[in-house]
């Protein structure tokens, strides 16, 4: 299916682009995550992310559905 | 409903927000502002730059304000976040509440600004004058997944 | 060196008194205003008059904040209350702390308006929108002793 | 000797004046509150009040000096 991913700070340098428009084979966020990790060698372990789905916090085990707008969530700022 | 929470590229100016939180009723202001400081961990900043996902951040904003006006029972309540680069002594971040008694406003400003840094999809780089630069707490934990 | 507590007769401008507490070395500013409500206990308030006994508050309120300094390691710090009649919605206090973090920020801010409206001989007298008007803490204490 | 003594708030109400001199035989604060507490007719017991001499915070068994400034604190606002 087709989806778009929206990258920021860290990740958004790492994988040279603000936006993309992927077609992929995974079921939930947390797989599409690693075939994108792969894809742009991420540094950033899942484990250190959270990721939203259609612009509301998701679950890694959430299922993906066509045309879906996935951001996947970089360590904030903080303190 | 006027926005309680939003994403700013431009600077931010305290006294036209605090004007939006004036309220008969109350009788305690407490405001709280991010500026960009000059060090960090005993380096020298040169500058900072802020990104956000900014649909999630209004979203979940508007969440937290609303929250927070509930739980303190407050008057008023308002907070926007600086976006872009931004130099020494530029407000990164204004929030501010109004309430009828100041306790419940100290609280309810000091647990906004908390949750804001905390939870939402707001990044900081920092640029130091030696050149270097990096996300705070992304650099760090991706050096240790690698 | 600048006063860092005074009483003012004329209306408080935050806006100008924020100005004199930046600092590049701080990252967090906290302050906290007092406004004139429009009820007390139940009742609703017409106006108030403040009245301070100035050459002790000034005094005291100068210890006061060197102490805040001290304690909260604050960059700056800076309070004036206001005397005379006051209409609703007019600033009767302004306190404004700035730190390298946030936590001492809060700390020193409430700290130092607890202990200006604790200390200072700074009298507030209320008149209701009924005629009747009283000095606060005072009418009634002196009600128990007659 | 001879005092002045500055009232303040209700103190000022009751007593009429913002400022007067007297002549006292009275040794310490808390005789001098007395004898005024007599003369104006004031309500507050000393209990509730603090006491200052020469724009410093004292105690009511201060000792008082001719030209001595003496102001008697009602209860602040608070709150």
């Amino acid at each position: 299916m087709n989806l778009s991913i929206a990258w920021f700070s860290i990740l958004r340098e790492q994988a040279g682009c603000s936006e993309e428009s992927v077609e992929t084979s995974a079921i939930t966020a947390s797989e599409l995550y690693g075939q994108m990790r792969a894809k742009h060698r991420f540094t950033l372990a899942q484990g250190s992310l959270r990721v939203a789905i259609n612009d509301e916090f998701a679950q890694w085990d959430d299922r993906l559905a066509p045309g879906d707008r996935v951001v996947f969530i970089a360590p904030v700022g903080g303190g | 409903m006027m926005p309680r929470f939003s994403i700013s590229e431009t600077p931010l100016l305290g006294d036209a927000l605090r004007r939006q939180v004036l309220d008969p009723s109350a009788g305690g202001f407490v405001c709280f502002e991010g500026w960009v400081r000059d060090h960090h961990e005993g380096r020298t900043v040169e500058f900072l730059e802020y990104e956000a996902y900014e649909a999630l951040c209004c979203r979940s904003g508007e969440a937290l304000i609303a929250r927070a006006m509930e739980k303190f029972s407050l008057r008023q309540a308002l907070a926007v976040h600086r976006t872009g680069r931004l130099g020494i002594g530029e407000m990164a971040v204004w929030v501010g509440v109004s309430s009828d008694h100041r306790r419940e406003a100290f609280q309810a400003c000091e647990w906004l600004i908390d949750r804001i840094k905390h939870d939402l999809p707001i990044w900081k780089k920092e640029t130091f004058v030696d050149g270097s630069s990096g996300w705070v707490n992304c650099e760090r934990c991706a050096a240790h997944a690698a």
